[in-house]
């Protein structure tokens, strides 16, 4: 790919990741509204995130009592970070892809892999209780979905013989793989949720700890923080997209269109897991993660690596 | 990117590392002296890999080697820490007069 | 150029969080500035192509060195580092074979004659690696792979809080060596039950007490 | 300075996020404004605008409110009500705009964050002295707080300690005060809790706990017998309660039953909140605000929705369980009644006898048990009010209020703050933190049973 070409895909994934995080804030803000039972508007819920965000940004960066300081300012940073490398992982549309490497599979999961030090080093350095055990129950929590979520990224690898993710879309050109792997795309949306800390595994932020591991962040850190962990979700949908329901390919419109189409499919019922799912303790969604989760994704990828064989054959 | 600047990089992570596995006192922070070994050994092992292997897939197959090291040192180095805490009440090296049970 | 600009950039982040390491007065930081010289050591193979190596190096290192740090958080006295202090023994002898190991190996590096075979351009090293592991190399690979079992089941027996004669904290000593008497020896076997970490969700007698 | 002007302009349509710290006498306020459109309701005063200072406090409780005034990022404000008028005795807070009329809360805080936002108004100073509460550095050879290589006290605060954990090792524990302005706790609860990870580990009640905050005795206390009216008339004084109200005289069973149902609403509506599901709690809250006992449906759909809903079983089920002697021990109420404990004041009454009254008893006793009985009873009283009739009630000296039989020498919330550190030992934090929510404690029936007992015994 030529110079040009890398600056048009960082461009269109740094639009995609503004867009996709004011989407997502609005499509929550209309689901609560709905759910609450009251007057759903969605023009005055277009606006309301950026009024929160004006509002968030004119506060100050308070501190705590002998903070990491340098850690603390760090972590929404790395969070972003992370989160916008996975979505750069991503291919938007045929040649449109930003991090163009041999092996993005690998890449998005090293990247989500990091997830877990940027929210433990949220939780923990503000040395303040609340947040600190937000970032125990995270790490515990991480390492129950990363297993699963790189298992089935890699049964999803399996057919298309290669760790890119453009072929891996191509590769379902006749058969998607939410179809060919029918385990693989619910245990991926379950790994997501947990990676984005998000709906009934926002373990490290519930209410239950009043905020929990961003409970003493504000101002712009806590815009930047509330908008990574966004983006995290957003990432989750477009690569659950791109591996799982073919990506780009669809008949009539444009690849793009249907990648944002299918993004929002998964988009919108992670989002809706917040109103309708309640939060699970975090020892019983250990046990679960562990003693279920990891089993069916084991047998997802052998499934899938048989069928890759018979394939073959 | 030369395989003497890359060799002179890995030896000074792993002079770090042995200097951290011998100074330090805490297990844990022991055990992060020897990884830093390793890491330094991976940037070799990498290194090698790229510039006299020809591109032979050996080469990469030894630094696969080195993780699977690394990885059974941490699993081995946590289990110990934790046996030896249990029965001795230690987590640092001195408070072990005797290697015996 | 660029390349061999952020190869030294990394280089010297690799080196710098190493040393970090041992400077760091809170344990979470010793555990993070190490992640952050393997992900500095896993950007320098993706540049020399081993894209894969280095990000499984990343990958791998983003886990351990978390569960590091949370071990460090529960077995260290003073993990923060609110409090200074020093843990460090034969400090000037580690420095001596710090500086030894370093000229030792960098001298073999600057002197010694390798071969010159560049990876080639073009291929897939990926793709050539896979076939190794599961062709040529396949019985390196089970062995790897069977290593890592064992380690996972000895560690599991190492720490584990039952041992096989009885719980771990009492020295888990086969029944007649610890007492003569034979009447004792089924106490300690029912003994085993509470505290294990499978056991009832209620803390260990021994928390109970104690404190008031 | 254009910037943060559009920025303050754009903010200006959004409802002010407050951070409410709830006191004495505020209990009738508190728990709707979450239902205010102009008022974002938040869990932590970092990311509040504006400070509500909600009902009377005492010097204890009015530290920890100017502690929590200090953690607001400024540009803060504060907004003040008191119940009676006398909004600003003894408040700290110099520049807080003190209302007497509670409904102008949404429209003061809006106005306030406006003018915080615009630079109109300066920020509220900090109250407390920002300074380290103890000398520290360089006591040791390494500069450490004190002789040994952890000795000394920090900032004035302890290391973490060693204590045995679950799984045989001995692990750093901690010590951390909870309270009394935590949001998903009772406003007024303190704990002092030892955890480990997040184990709890021990719990215990600061001294000052119960008499703390929400106490509304005033210089007029030592007159009153113990278990006397008087006590509780000065209590009703303060809650314009129907329950304290019926201890004296006859009230229609329709006002009572409407008001436990809407309580157990509202009590569900913060739970629902407590468990990850704000939006719905917010429903809920309506709900009970606006239910009437002709117009029962949405408390049965809700209660179906309940049933249905897996999470909230999963989240609930088998936490906090109260054991069939722990609650014979209680006074009685709906956490006894959850627990397989049957007794309930009404069943005595001639005119719950008359409406053919059965209470509602569950077996398990777990935070499940305690969710499905709150709902069931709400669904009962509902029915009870429409087919009362008109029929009042006949003073006895006890009634069966909200949380328990109201007259009797000790309180249900009084005997649950008892229970609560055997109850929350070995709990995760968060099962600790659904076990208090599903008792439903309130803490200034606590302290007025509490100290009614303690001038019992002292006399």
């Amino acid at each position: 790919m030529n110079a040009l070409g890398v600056v048009i895909a960082v461009v269109s994934v740094a639009f995609v990741a503004a867009a996709g995080v004011y989407v997502t804030a609005w499509i929550d803000l209309v689901l609560a509204r709905a759910v609450a039972g009251l007057e759903v508007r969605p023009l005055d819920a277009l606006i309301a995130p950026l009024r929160w965000a004006a509002a968030t940004a004119l506060k100050a960066r308070t501190t705590t009592e002998r903070p990491d300081a340098e850690a603390w300012a760090l972590a929404p940073a790395l969070l972003a970070a992370l989160a916008a490398v996975g979505l750069a992982a991503v291919p938007l549309a045929p040649g449109l892809l930003a991090a163009d490497v041999a092996n993005g599979i690998v890449l998005f999961g090293a990247a989500m892999a990091l997830v877990v030090v940027a929210v433990f080093l949220q939780g923990w350095s503000p040395n303040s209780p609340l947040p600190m055990i937000g970032g125990y129950r995270f790490i515990a929590q991480g390492l129950s979905y990363e297993i699963p979520l790189a298992v089935v990224l890699i049964a999803a690898a399996l057919p298309a013989r290669s760790l890119a993710i453009a072929p891996i879309v191509t590769s379902q050109e006749h058969l998607w793989n939410v179809v060919r792997q029918p385990l693989g795309l619910p245990l991926y949306l379950m790994a997501g949720l947990g990676l984005a800390f998000w709906g009934p595994l926002a373990l490290p932020e519930g209410q239950d700890l009043a905020g929990g591991s961003s409970l003493e962040t504000s101002g712009a850190s806590l815009l930047l923080w509330r908008a990574a962990q966004l983006l995290v979700l957003v990432a989750v949908a477009a690569m659950g997209t791109a591996v799982f329901l073919g990506g780009w390919l669809g008949p009539l419109l444009p690849g793009a269109a249907w990648m944002i189409l299918k993004t929002l499919f998964l988009l919108i019922p992670l989002i809706a897991t917040r109103h309708f799912v309640a939060r699970v303790p975090t020892e019983r969604y250990v046990v679960v993660s562990w003693a279920i989760l990891i089993p069916l994704s084991l047998l997802d990828v052998f499934a899938a690596g048989i069928q890759a064989l018979m394939a073959a054959r | 990117m030369t395989l003497q600047a890359l060799v002179f990089v890995a030896a000074a992570i792993f002079g770090i590392g042995v200097y951290g596995a011998l100074s330090q006192q805490s297990f844990v922070m022991i055990m992060m002296g020897l990884e830093l070994m390793l890491n330094g050994t991976i940037l070799a092992g990498g290194a090698m890999w790229a510039l006299t292997t020809g591109g032979s897939p050996k080469g990469q197959m030894l630094v696969v080697v080195l993780m699977t090291v690394m990885a059974v040192e941490a699993a081995m180095g946590f289990a110990l820490v934790i046996g030896v805490y249990r029965v001795r009440k230690a987590d640092i090296t001195e408070k072990i007069k005797r290697l015996k049970g | 150029m660029i390349l061999n600009v952020t190869f030294w950039a990394f280089s010297a982040l690799a080196v710098f969080s190493g040393w970090r390491v041992f400077r760091a007065d809170s344990m979470v930081r010793a555990a993070y500035w190490l992640l952050v010289s393997f992900a500095a050591v896993g950007v320098i193979l993706v540049l020399l192509k081993a894209e894969f190596l280095g990000l499984i190096l990343i990958l791998m290192m983003g886990g351990e060195m978390t569960i590091m740090a949370v071990f460090m958080v529960a077995f260290m006295m003073n993990p923060a580092g609110l409090n200074p202090m020093t843990m460090v023994h034969r400090n000037s002898v580690a420095i001596v074979a710090g500086v030894v190991s370093f000229l030792a190996i960098a001298a073999l590096g600057v002197f010694a004659r390798f071969p010159v075979a560049r990876a080639p351009v073009g291929i897939d090293p990926t793709r050539r690696l896979g076939v190794e592991l599961l062709g040529d190399s396949m019985l390196v690979f089970q062995t790897a792979g069977v290593t890592l079992l064992a380690a996972m089941i000895a560690a599991v027996a190492i720490s584990s809080a039952r041992g096989r004669f009885g719980a771990g904290d009492e020295g888990s000593v086969e029944p007649d060596q610890l007492v003569p008497d034979t009447g004792a020896a089924p106490e300690r076997v029912a003994g085993m039950q509470p505290g294990g970490p499978d056991g009832p969700r209620d803390p260990s007698p021994m928390a109970a007490g104690g404190h008031t | 300075m254009g910037l943060k002007t559009a920025f303050a302009r754009l903010a200006a349509g959004a409802p002010a996020r407050c951070f409410a710290i709830v006191g004495a006498g505020a209990d009738e306020i508190a728990p709707w404004l979450r239902l205010d459109p102009e008022l974002a309701i938040v869990d932590s005063p970092r990311a509040a605008d504006v400070l509500l200072v909600l009902g009377r406090f005492n010097e204890d409780t009015l530290h920890a409110a100017a502690a929590v005034h200090d953690l607001v990022p400024p540009p803060r404000g504060v907004v003040s009500w008191s119940p009676g008028h006398e909004a600003a005795r003894g408040l700290p807070f110099t520049d807080a705009v003190a209302l007497s009329d509670p409904s102008e809360i949404g429209s003061a805080a809006v106005r306030l964050r406006d003018e915080l936002l615009s630079g109109r108004r300066a920020s509220s100073p900090d109250i407390l002295p920002d300074v380290d509460p103890a000398p520290w550095r360089g006591v040791g050879p390494f500069g450490q707080g004190g002789a040994g290589m952890t000795g000394g006290v920090p900032y004035g605060r302890p290391l973490a300690g060693r204590a045995n954990d679950r799984d045989g090792l001995k692990l750093d524990q901690i010590l951390v005060r909870v309270g009394p302005f935590l949001p998903p706790f009772p406003p007024g609860l303190m704990l002092d809790v030892k955890i480990q990870g997040d184990v709890i580990q021990e719990v215990s009640m600061p001294a000052a706990a119960l008499d703390d905050g929400s106490s509304v005795a005033d210089e007029h206390h030592s007159s009153e017998a113990p278990g006397s009216t008087e006590a509780m008339t000065r209590f009703a004084a303060v809650q314009h309660d129907p329950f304290i109200a019926a201890l004296m005289r006859p009230v229609p069973v329709a006002d009572l039953e409407l008001a436990r149902a809407r309580h157990h609403l509202a009590w569900l509506a913060e739970a629902l909140r407590v468990s990850g599901l704000e939006a719905y709690g917010r429903r809920v809250l309506k709900l009970a605000r606006t239910v009437r006992p002709e117009a029962a449906e949405p408390v049965d759909d809700l209660s179906r929705w309940l049933r249905r809903n897996l999470s909230l079983r999963w989240g609930t089920s088998g936490v906090g369980v109260v054991s069939a002697s722990q609650a014979a021990a209680l006074p009685g109420g709906p956490v006894a009644r959850a627990a397989g404990d049957g007794r309930d004041v009404r069943s005595l009454d001639p005119a719950y006898q008359r409406l053919g009254f059965m209470p509602v008893v569950l077996e398990v006793g777990d935070a499940l048990a305690r969710w499905r009985l709150r709902v069931a009873e709400a669904q009962q009283a509902l029915t009870l009010a429409k087919r009362s009739n008109g029929s009042v009630t006949t003073p006895s000296g006890l009634v069966e209020g909200l949380r328990g039989p109201m007259g009797a020498r000790v309180s249900a919330s009084t005997a649950l703050v008892t229970m609560l550190p055997e109850l929350l030992v070995g709990m995760e934090w968060g099962d600790a933190v659904t076990a208090v929510v599903s008792l439903d404690i309130d803490m200034a029936e606590a302290a007025v049973l509490h100290d009614v007992a303690a001038e019992g015994r002292a006399s």
